[in-house]
């Protein structure tokens, strides 16, 4: 499924639209405009905009903490990620959720987990209910390297494999869980021998290269659909900024953030796509400011955003409310 | 009145699942050993054979994955009713209870519904020791999101479950294991009850009993055996832990101005402790005297039978607990 | 009197830490990034440096395994300190801890321990919304053979660890994430502590504030509000948890006749249930009202600033609270 | 380390004491001495009866609630496993833990677990504390083949590994857990794979033969003791009995029992033993004999033990009580 011009260029202008998105994030958290964790997906681009243009509106997304890339690339508007990640009630999470948390149950984006592999048993459970109500549907369920240590993962790999659920496990493996690499979390590092040992298909795929990435889920997902059966899909990738804005990144070289940041996906398929396809300084300029004009928008909407009354604050915990007597 | 039959509790969870499963398509059974053992407690038994492989799911053990899976599937348009095995093994999917099913409605602003239903068994009574007799109902009623039911009769376990399937969110069903044998009458006709009102199982003036599921029949013992001495004591069956049902509890304190608390979960920081300051909170100028509380004592059950009862609430301390709230001298039994 | 320095919390964990590792090679500390991470709340930052890869250890995400591997270690010889990065993580962990941890001694016939300590952040405050903001410390409280520490102070944050470690059971630490940078003054030879007794942090006569960890600052501050008022309130920190000092409570109630309580958990089945029931039982004709509670509302703990603010106990609460057990009119503000 | 003639006299002399105390414990229960959950280790005795020779006094053995068979092997009297049973404060656990709680402190026997798997993150505890006291101890950790798919597996496997701690993780896997077969659990019932997949050395044995298990544990422990790195068995075997006093069985064919009870690991050996070694009925006497004096003994022992008072009921909850004031 390789991408054609076209495609690829549209890759490279939602990778840009994540990139720019973040870096104002990152300015409005030292702005104080969004608090509480913020985790940046910089440098992990390729991946969330690679996935989502092989998913249909009936597909459904789960994800982690790291979100945001992949709720933009999903289609849930900038504005109202912004508006979450200020607190405001025109946020896709009404304000309650922040930045670990959106959701946007009309596109099926169902959150924003931050408990690390508290997603994956939700996933296997949405597949589940499409394989027994006849729908053919993929759930893509998306999560970092740290997580493959957890418990929670083995449990739903296995039942996914063992019930045969059309799942999509996405693993973005960026080397590092917090300050802990893989090497020092898994006693066998290779991923996709450990996805075979659930008897599922698996493979790795350069997730700095954002044309593998939707070659390698394009067909994943083809797979999925025609077989019912889950896949396993490694990424590698890295991350360029601090895992959250609290991290003093103790853990590792800045030669090695270096030697990664060279292989920007960003950079990557701009370079190429010049070389190429064409691609022109103007065209840049045309992606970036429309990108920049989008984003300002979202930073208007979000400014100009309510707060939800906080008479609200038990709405919603529970459906039906027991009147007292 | 309808016709009644007689049948056990085990017989009135099964109904009640047969029911489920043949109203609505969307409802299945779910957990470990549900299918080809027939359920660890037998509750299931039968329906394997009456409505498939996919709509009665054995699980491997998975605890949190098939509990998730279960708040997934509900999401997802299914009526999942997932059984854990006991309370016990419940620990190990209560990140998936708490963290998913109680609280995506609230954290996703409105937009998640997560109607799913697990039951599981509960409390002590049978010698399977301190692992096998946890009594951990106070721990979900503690969580917002949650509603948690304990059947405590044969009506409520033939009824809860068909309200709590109608439930849009997450319900929590505790039944005791000690009462999946005890038998009883029960109308033919016998369906879904009202989860949201505590019961009086007797009526009194002299002081009241507030228990719920499997100290239940204990606690109405102790109101015969308090009968006999001239002490006419008001059983309530709490019925539903979260949201309790605090109106119906202080009516009869207004009537009875005493009240002992019968719960077998540890008395420190469980639900005796929160019907207590209920009470307190809500008619503390009719109170005669404090509140009571008789519960398991603060050991991890042993084996030994005669120290698995002294752990347990039983009736003579019930009986006690009410003589001295009435400021009564015990009796000598 | 000696001589005292200034630090932080944080400083006073780190510093707990370095001594515990210092004065006992049986002594380690393992968990999720407290090594090359420093700590996800810098507690353990330069303790890889200093002690080595040996007695610092990094753990994968595996929190029912190195939280196990914890109670392995400590019924071996050894003296682990495990961190479980936040109580929220820590339900995956939950099984190991009531059913190995707290079990073992008694039902190995008083064979076993397992002088395990595990130290967790806990509570809200900082907008990390639902998943992120728990206070479970009433669950933990709730197991017979845990002891439960819920350090407030620089002197408890540093001496609580210390003599956790001395205890040949397993204790669970406490400490409420916005603490860490809580400045103030410590004397230099600060070490081990009691961990026995409540402590009255400021006395008065007119009404008892009961609470504990995170809510202890906002408590404080709320007496001072009522002292303008000429209202002396007397603040009492619980400390530990697990057994409770109900004597020093009892003892404050029978001087000032009312209580109130300030608990950061949900207020439904949690620790501040525990504390108005045994008020109730041990001085009832002693209150002049009602024991009350200042909580968290009982929802999952919203992102927004303002709505996270009115979700979790505030000043103004706990001076309104305490105006309404003294049955004076609440002032204007 | 193929066991010589004296050594399979002894393993068959184990394994008829386990056969017949566990016969005993049966009917103790059908006359109600004994109580609780009880959980037969009929047809599995060849694992504990080869496993336990190869132990030290200071190694270190988790077991599960199936564990009479091990207890015994490890040297825990029968009259102490028998008291525990019959509840009496003579029994190795006081009388607190029952069938499902053995333990023996100064046979380093850790219990007797009944969380499924709950035993494991023990285990690498420790195994952990002998590493780091650089003492050259294994720990040998048993359980089911339905714990494989609890988290706690994978997460207890990925650590033991990854910090390459002496355990020895003897998998007894008797096809089913309750009554789910192990094909219904594991979407790769290939157990040894599985071990792989964290790197861990790990085989497959019959544990129907005790000379087997003598010679596949018997090399385990010595590598493991070499090396200090983890191992894991597979032990193929099977329950002649029902899972526990509670179950009518439903889920297996009565043919499959049987045929499975042709392999009987007693029978097998007794053969074995008659043909190669000369053993006589007469030799068999007399092992039967002194194992039934034995069981007599216990079970004299454990009726003429005594009830805890109810009043230590709240001893040994915590060591140090905190005295109200
Ligand atoms: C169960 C649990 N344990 C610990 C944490 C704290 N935590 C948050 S993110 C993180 C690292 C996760 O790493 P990874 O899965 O690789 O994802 P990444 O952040 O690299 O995208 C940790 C330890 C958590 N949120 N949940
Ligand atoms: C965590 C947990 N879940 C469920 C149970 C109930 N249970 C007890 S034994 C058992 C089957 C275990 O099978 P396996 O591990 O194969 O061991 P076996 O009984 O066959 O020896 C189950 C489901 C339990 N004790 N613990
Ligand atoms: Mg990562
Ligand atoms: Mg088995």
């Amino acid at each position: 499924m390789t991408p054609d011009a076209a495609t690829r260029r549209a890759l490279l202008r939602e990778m840009i639209r994540i990139r720019r998105f973040e870096e104002k994030c990152a300015e409005l958290y030292s702005a104080g405009k969004i608090r509480g964790f913020l985790h940046l997906y910089i440098g992990e681009e390729a991946i969330a905009a690679g996935t989502m243009p092989h998913l249909g509106a009936d597909d459904a997304i789960v994800a982690t903490y790291r979100e945001h890339g992949h709720a933009l690339a999903r289609g849930v508007p900038a504005r109202a990620v912004m508006a979450e990640m200020f607190g405001k009630q025109e946020g896709c999470s009404h304000g309650r959720g922040g930045s670990m948390h959106l959701f946007d149950v009309s596109r099926r984006f169902y959150g924003g987990n931050a408990i690390v592999c508290g997603g994956l048993p939700v996933a296997v459970g949405l597949a589940l209910a499409d394989k027994m109500l006849g729908r053919p549907r993929v759930t893509v369920c998306i999560f970092g390297d740290g997580a493959v240590a957890e418990g929670e993962f083995h449990e739903s790999m296995n039942l996914a494999a063992l019930w045969k659920l059309p799942v999509l496990f996405l693993c973005e493996n960026n080397l590092y869980a917090m300050g802990t690499s893989l090497e020092r979390s898994e006693s066998d590092t290779d991923l996709v021998e450990k996805a075979g040992s659930y008897r599922m298909a698996a493979a790795s795929v350069d997730g700095m290269d954002a044309a593998a990435v939707y070659d390698a889920v394009g067909q994943a997902v083809a797979e999925i659909r025609a077989s019912g059966a889950p896949k396993f899909l490694e990424l590698r990738t890295y991350r360029f900024r601090a895992h959250s804005m609290f991290d003093a990144e103790l853990y590792r070289d800045k030669a090695e953030v270096a030697e990664w940041r060279k292989r920007c996906p960003i950079a990557a398929l701009t370079a190429q796509l010049r070389e190429s396809d064409g691609l022109t300084d103007a065209d840049v300029a045309t992606m970036e400011s429309a990108v920049a004009t989008e984003i300002a928008d979202a930073v208007a909407f979000a400014e100009a955003g309510t707060w939800e009354p906080v008479e609200h604050l038990e709405d919603d915990v529970m459906t039906r409310v027991v009147a007292a007597r | 009145m309808s016709t009644m039959i007689r049948t056990t509790y085990r017989e009135a969870v099964r109904a009640a699942l047969r029911e489920a499963l043949i109203r609505d398509p969307r409802v299945f059974l779910m957990g470990e050993d549900v299918g080809r053992y027939g359920g660890s407690y037998a509750c299931s038994k039968g329906l394997l054979e009456e409505f498939g492989e996919t709509r009665i799911i054995d699980t491997p053990l998975s605890e949190s994955a098939f509990v998730g899976a279960g708040i997934g599937a509900a999401m997802n348009g299914l009526r999942p009713i997932v059984e854990v095995m006991t309370v016990n093994f419940s620990l190990l999917a209560l990140d998936q209870i708490v963290n998913n099913a109680a609280t995506l409605r609230h954290m996703s602003g409105g937009q998640l519904s997560v109607p799913v239903v697990i039951r599981m068994a509960t409390g002590g009574g049978r010698q399977l020791a301190a692992q096998h007799s946890h009594s951990f109902e106070c721990w979900y009623a503690h969580v917002p999101g949650l509603r948690v039911l304990a059947p405590a009769t044969l009506e409520d376990a033939r009824g809860m479950l068909l309200t709590a399937l109608d439930d849009p969110d997450p319900v929590i069903i505790f039944e005791h294991a000690m009462l999946y044998t005890m038998e009883g009458e029960l109308a033919v006709d016998a369906g879904a009850v009202d989860i949201d009102r505590a019961a009086v199982r007797r009526a009194g003036n002299d002081v009241t009993l507030v228990t719920y599921g499997g100290s239940l029949g204990k606690t109405l013992a102790a109101a015969d055996q308090l009968a006999v001495h001239g002490i006419a004591a008001e059983v309530i069956d709490l019925r539903t832990l979260r949201p309790l049902d605090t109106s119906t509890i202080l009516e009869s304190i207004r009537k009875t101005h005493r009240a002992v608390v019968i719960d077998e979960g540890w008395r420190s920081v469980g639900l005796s402790a929160e019907i207590s300051a209920r009470i307190m909170e809500g008619a503390f100028l009719d109170l005669d005297a404090p509140v009571a509380r008789v519960c398991s004592r603060e050991v991890p059950i042993p084996y030994a039978k005669h120290l698995e009862d002294a752990a347990l609430p039983q009736i003579p301390q019930i009986v006690r607990a009410a003589f001295e709230v009435l400021h009564r001298e015990v009796p000598a039994s």
